[in-house]
């Protein structure tokens, strides 16, 4: 035991030098600089989707910021003058990793703000601890409306939409299109996403369309990968129309398994956040498919067109050799919304490098225009966004070679959000009360 | 009629996959005694590879032969075994062969690990896509459904594997010196067998086992990071019901597993993501060491 | 009697040091290490078991139902006092762990490991299901008070982490106990040898048994200090990757020393938050060497480098 | 017979065993019984099934038919631990020790459990009063100086004493040796024996020990069982047995009387 003692003490002694080593060799951050944490998937299922797309768009925006190279109101370099530097964390790992990250960004990186979280698992987990820390947070991609049904941050914004505009659009776009559908059937991920997502669109339904039955609901485990069992259930049932809020890996291997199988033929499809796959899977999607893409993001914004979407556009493909889809439209939304928030705090302090608090109240209700469109700080007591939905029906393009959107829907973003204080669900069972559409 | 129909093909199918992916892992277990967390990985591995050289197959005129691609799917898996294998097997694996069942785990959790990151900078984040084999063969009609055809050439496909990797071990005399091995380690040692080639041919024939399962599988997924980490899991609660290091466990447990989940997902589809924790938790219950694992007497 | 004043001074000098050390700790420091002491009981406790030879590749299950203890009190009664809270989690893992205890001591070797395993998945699949519970999104968990008192900024990081070290060592110093007792030199005597030990006229199951139990218990503990650190709960507590780090820690500490065990468990929070800041595409990759590394060049952990077995001999 | 209070009983009776693995008997129609403090032999060729009886006596092995009575009692059924716990030990032909713990260790080991309370969670094991305990038994089987040693570093002669010597801290009314004297030098099979031998009665327990060589027989045992493909072929005085033409060709493998000296 004696020796057990010695080495103990030698082995604290020793963790807690090279812990404040750590914690000396980061000095704060100059007030030239803007150093903001971008935390999304580099590793994973969620990587190749969301997570490397993101944090790419991210890079290059950043990189022409830096520049100068966006047109107004945006031409400021950086943010109000600052550089900004950018440190990368992968998200991958569960809340609680990043949650101790989260904290390792603010307290010994010293970061000014942080942008990130794609899981919504991250996104509830996370802002407590902005909270405590009176760290400026930014949650740019997470989906599920409880992280401001829930709770109520002073230093937590996020600057996308919840996911429930996806499914309410697409009940109104089966209606407003003339979609006949007696009956839907769903196949969802397992988990809140994708449980989230089918109870929405089953309430976005009962609503638009009651006579329509919803039958058979199925949720796989994320990452199945494997989904002829799913698909011969759905095709026993012969629904008119199919619900899917899947994603990434698992939405291309399931339409791959799926049209392989004519699923396509026999019902409609409709892919709550689909658009993404479109880049890889090319031609192996087939025409007709109903296409959401949590907002107006991708081939929907670049139909509608404008200076910010197509300079974005043409930068992003010729550095990466695709299209963007909805995660860079995502981060660059964002980004703006730092950019203009950090900036009029600055006009309001006289120039100064803001503090979180002042950054927190320029954001708060703030409203600013991103290549979706107008993105207004609107619900939440102005910390959460809403924004411009599209949907639109698949259509390849034989003599472009490439796959477009037609019969495309745009949707105010009032018209698909709930208005301030009241819970989404709810909203969607009492019809939409205080929707303004067009 | 027709439910039970499909239930019975869909679980079939499932259920033939599953075998693929978990024979090796069982056959691996059985001669060196580890459980190989790494499988996954090298399933991935696998798949990248065949994405990688039927894409280059087509691109050069593959075309004008389609049913070639096959071949480069058993050649891709082939070349992964051969390169990996050696390496895995030689360079790590062998300094762990006396120690406990657990640090296996945990080595080869490490190369698990190692092989996720490697294989993102190998091939990047962006999916490969290969499914002209997939489309190749068309669709088949069967009760009221459709399925594409390759999925009966997996169900094939399985069962002849299931059967080489059979006769191999019963009916060649390589094979019955891994059963031996298999059987009592020590016993064959002492009676001279070269346990270092067995060891080697063991695992290399593992990794092609899983390779092959990337190979088979890819046309039918999208190849991108992660796909291993789930079959690895699927395939341990396989192996585990059929009982470690048992060659028709693996099949019996692949069978049980997909013909329940198909059952599950078409009559009770909440079950869907525990049913396989809850066959594997019942059978051990009843059959602690699995359904094809006599237990045996230690001799005193 | 000499013993008795050894582990006596040990378990102050460790409170000293520890609470001293933290004092100088930069705040980030200080939560990964309430953290890391926190994680460091749930090894602890696959430790305990692994004395015996058993390695349970399910102890997510107990720090699942302890960080849920503190969740589900946070959000549906409002009960925050971390004394009670604590109290509870030790009561529900005593009932789980009670309850599966005797049905897992009949298993060994990786059987006994996946079939734990399996428990933990199953947890971990019903807590995905349970839309009330939060589903896989999980529960936020309210900030802990201290019989009445409720700090706030580092004082409650410093509150939380004193109460971790005081539970840390004292159980250490329980365990310490437990391995030098009867019951620890029989588990060591199971796990060389459990033919001769029922030969003997003892009760290899009872001893697994209790040797479950006991790791419920800390598991549980570890879960509840986590959830209320973290400020959130979600099934990933019983994810089998969360509990394949557990043995990782366990592995790399060894079962000879107790204080290897949390220092095993500072380096791994060391080694993933640095990967992770200044290898984000490959930290996974930094990861598994890291491991490797270990394995291959301390074969007995850690514990090895702290403290020698061949003390009977001389 | 159940009345144990009269000398009648005898310390360990079967009736009847019966055992077979696959085609194999083990155990064919085995009935014997020991009287207290009987020292008796069991020989046999190898697979002649004695080590099958000791399993069975000492409930590794439940026979298929047949009954086992200690002292009256039935414990047939019983596993290793409640036997031993009733009073029946074994020693084990390769001994079965702690191979990660050091002589004293396994000694300490042997006397916890062999305390009638289970082994406890707050009670040190190596408490001076314990540690003397295990010395004394170390000593009195001369193998004191190898207390420190780990089991890889044991002679095969101290081995053998060590399983024995912890066999024998449960006190118990039966003892079983599987091969005392197996694998060890020539020289050292007498010495063991003695020592072994004297302990035990010592203590007055009734000893059956399987073994080989037939000089160890004649001398320390005052009966013989001779085994033969499951079969009791012989029971008698060693002198008797060993003469017997059906145990010269089935156990001692040869027919010449000069062979058993």
């Amino acid at each position: 035991m004696k020796l057990s003692v010695k080495r103990l003490m030698g082995a604290t002694a020793a963790a807690a030098l090279s812990l404040g080593i750590g914690a000396g060799a980061q000095a704060a951050s100059h007030s030239d600089t803007f150093k903001i944490g971008l935390v999304t998937f580099l590793s994973g299922g969620a990587a190749e989707s969301f997570g490397v797309p993101a944090l790419n768009g991210g890079k290059l925006l950043i990189d022409m910021l830096n520049k100068g190279e966006l047109p107004a109101p945006y031409d400021q370099k950086g943010f109000g003058g600052m550089t900004i530097e950018a440190v990368e964390i992968d998200e991958a790992g569960g809340a609680t990793k990043q949650v101790q990250e989260f904290r390792n960004l603010v307290q010994r990186e010293k970061v000014d703000a942080v942008l990130g979280y794609v899981s919504s698992g991250d996104c509830l987990a996370v802002p407590p601890v902005a909270e405590e820390l009176k760290a400026f947070l930014v949650l740019y991609d997470c989906g599920t409306p409880r992280v401001f049904e829930e709770g109520s941050y002073n230093y937590v914004f996020r600057t996308a939409a919840h996911a429930t505009m996806d499914n309410v659009s697409l009940a109104k776009y089966m209606t407003s299109r003339g979609i006949k559908v007696d009956s839907y059937a769903g196949v969802n991920q397992d988990y809140a996403w994708g449980q989230d997502s089918w109870a929405d669109s089953v309430a976005s339904m009962g609503v638009l369309m009651p006579d329509a039955k919803a039958s058979t609901a199925l949720f796989p485990k994320i990452f199945a990968g494997q989904y002829g069992t799913e698909i011969s259930a759905v095709m026993r049932e012969k629904p008119d129309l199919l619900h899917s809020s899947l994603w990434g890996g698992d939405l291309q291997a399931f339409m791959l398994q799926a049209s392989a199988r004519g699923i396509h033929k026999r019902m409609r499809i409709a892919l709550a956040a689909g658009d993404h796959v479109i880049p890889q899977l090319g031609k192996k999607m087939p025409d007709g498919i109903i296409l959401g893409a949590r907002g107006m993001n991708g081939l929907a914004a670049r139909a509608k067109g404008g200076e910010l979407v197509d300079l974005l556009w043409d930068r992003y493909k010729a550095a990466y050799g695709v299209f963007p889809v909805q995660a860079p439209f995502r981060m660059w939304q964002g980004l703006l919304g730092v950019k203009s928030a950090v900036e009029k705090a600055m006009k309001a302090n006289g120039g100064m490098k803001p503090t979180a608090e002042q950054m927190a109240a320029a954001m708060k209700g703030l409203s600013w225009e991103a290549p979706s469109g107008t993105i207004t700080m609107a619900l939440g007591n102005g910390h959460q966004a809403i924004q411009p939905n599209a949907i639109g029906t698949t259509k390849w393009d034989e003599a472009a070679g490439e796959m477009t959107l037609v019969d495309v829907e745009y949707y105010d973003a009032e018209c698909v959000n709930p208005p301030d204080g009241v819970k989404a669900v709810e909203w969607i069972k009492a019809g939409f009360p205080g929707a303004k559409c067009d | 009629m027709d439910l039970l129909l499909v239930i019975l093909v869909d679980g079939l199918i499932y259920g033939a996959w599953l075998f693929i992916i978990s024979v090796g892992l069982t056959l691996v277990f059985g001669v060196l005694g580890i459980l190989n967390l790494a499988h996954g990985s090298l399933y991935a591995i696998g798949a990248y590879a065949t994405a990688t050289a039927v894409g280059i197959y087509f691109a050069y005129g593959g075309d004008a032969f389609p049913l070639g691609s096959y071949i480069v799917m058993a050649f891709s898996a082939l070349l992964v075994a051969v390169v990996i294998a050696p390496i895995l097997e030689r360079g790590l694996l062998r300094h762990f062969y006396h120690r406990d069942e657990v640090i296996g785990v945990l080595v080869t959790y490490g190369v698990f690990l190692i092989l996720e990151d490697a294989i993102k900078l190998i091939w990047g984040v962006d999916p490969l896509f290969v499914y002209e084999p997939y489309d190749l063969l068309g669709m088949v009609e069967a009760g009221p459904l459709f399925y594409v055809a390759y999925d009966f050439l997996v169900i094939a496909v399985s069962a002849v594997t299931g059967f080489a990797v059979w006769y191999f071990l019963n009916r060649t005399r390589r094979g019955k010196v891994m059963l031996a091995v298999i059987h009592d380690r020590e016993m064959s040692q002492t009676m001279g067998v070269n346990v270092d080639k067995v060891f080697l041919l063991a695992f290399g024939t593992g990794v092609f086992l899983a390779a092959f399962g990337g190979a088979l599988t890819a046309p039918m997924i999208s190849v991108s990071p992660g796909i291993g980490v789930n079959v690895i899991i699927v395939a341990f609660a396989v192996i585990i019901i059929g009982g470690l290091g048992s060659i028709e466990g693996a099949a019996l447990g692949a069978v049980m597993v997909g013909i329940s989940r198909a059952a599950s997902v078409h009559l009770m589809p909440e079950l869907e993501l525990f049913i396989i924790y809850f066959v594997m938790a019942v059978v051990l219950f009843f059959r602690p060491e699995g359904i094809f694992v006599r237990t045996q007497t230690r001799k005193i | 009697m000499k013993a008795l004043s050894d582990i006596r001074i040990t378990t102050a000098l460790a409170l000293v040091v520890l609470v001293g050390g933290g004092q100088l700790l930069p705040d980030w420091a200080l939560f990964l290490m309430t953290i890391a002491l926190a994680k460091g009981l749930v090894s602890l406790g696959i430790v305990m078991q692994m004395r015996a030879g058993l390695v349970s590749f399910g102890q997510g299950l107990f720090f699942c139902i302890g960080a849920y203890v503190s969740g589900l009190m946070a959000n549906f009664t409002g009960v925050t006092d971390i004394f009670l809270l604590t109290a509870l989690a030790v009561l529900a893992c005593l009932a789980v762990g009670g309850a599966f205890g005797p049905l897992l001591a009949n298993y060994r070797g990786i059987f006994f490991a996946m079939l734990s395993l399996s428990l933990s998945m199953i947890l971990y699949g019903v807590l995905s299901k349970m839309n009330s519970l939060g589903g896989t999104d999980g529960l936020n968990v309210a900030a802990p008070t201290f019989a009445g008192y409720a700090p706030e900024g580092r004082d409650l990081s410093m509150t939380l982490y004193l109460y971790t070290v005081v539970i840390v060592v004292f159980i250490g110093a329980m365990l310490r106990t437990g391995f030098d007792s009867q019951h620890g030199l029989v588990s060591l005597a199971i796990r060389s040898n459990e033919l001769r030990v029922e030969y003997l006229g003892a009760s290899v199951r009872r001893t697994n048994a209790i040797n479950y139990v006991i790791s419920a218990v800390l598991g549980g503990i570890g879960g509840v200090i986590t959830g209320l650190a973290i400020g959130h709960v979600d099934p990933e507590y019983a994810y089998w990757t969360t509990s394949g780090e557990f043995v990782f820690v366990a592995i790399l500490a060894g079962y000879l020393s107790i204080p290897a065990v949390f220092v095993a468990s500072i380096i791994l929070e060391l080694v993933r938050s640095f990967s992770n800041l200044y290898f984000p595409n490959t930290w996974q990759m930094v990861l598994g060497v890291f491991l490797l590394v270990i394995i291959l060049a301390l074969p007995n952990g850690l514990g090895s480098l702290f403290q020698r077995r061949r003390e009977g001999g001389s | 017979m159940s009345d144990s209070s009269t000398g009648a009983t005898p310390a360990l009776e079967t009736r009847g065993l019966m055992k077979s693995f696959g085609a194999v008997t083990a155990a064919h129609d085995i009935t014997v019984s020991v009287p207290e403090k009987a020292v008796w032999s069991l020989i046999g060729t190898n697979g002649a099934g004695k080590t099958t009886f000791v399993n069975m006596v000492t409930g590794y092995l439940h026979p298929d038919e047949g009954t086992i009575l200690f002292q009256g009692r039935d414990i047939t059924r019983l596993g290793p631990r409640e036997v031993t716990r009733a009073g029946i030990c074994r020693s084990f032909q390769i001994p079965q020790l702690c191979s990660e713990l050091t002589v004293l260790e396994n000694m300490l080991v042997s006397l916890a459990i062999a305390d009638p309370k289970p082994p406890s969670f707050f009670r040190k094991a190596r408490e001076s009063a314990a540690e003397d305990r295990a010395m004394q038994i170390l000593k009195r089987f001369r193998i004191e100086e190898y207390r420190g040693r780990l089991m890889s570093e044991l002679p095969a002669g101290v081995r053998k004493l060590l399983d024995i010597a912890m066999s024998m801290s449960g006190h118990p009314k039966v003892m079983l040796l599987d091969e005392p004297t197996s694998g060890v030098a020539a020289e050292e099979k007498f010495p063991i024996m003695d020592l072994v031998m004297e302990a035990l009665a010592a203590e007055n327990v009734t000893t059956l020990f399987v073994e080989h060589d037939m000089e160890i027989v004649t001398r320390y045992s005052d009966r013989v069982l001779a085994f033969y493909d499951g079969r009791i072929i012989a029971d008698d005085a060693p002198g008797d047995v060993l003469n017997d033409p059906q145990v010269q060709r089935y156990v001692t493998g040869t027919l010449a009387p000069e062979a058993t000296s």
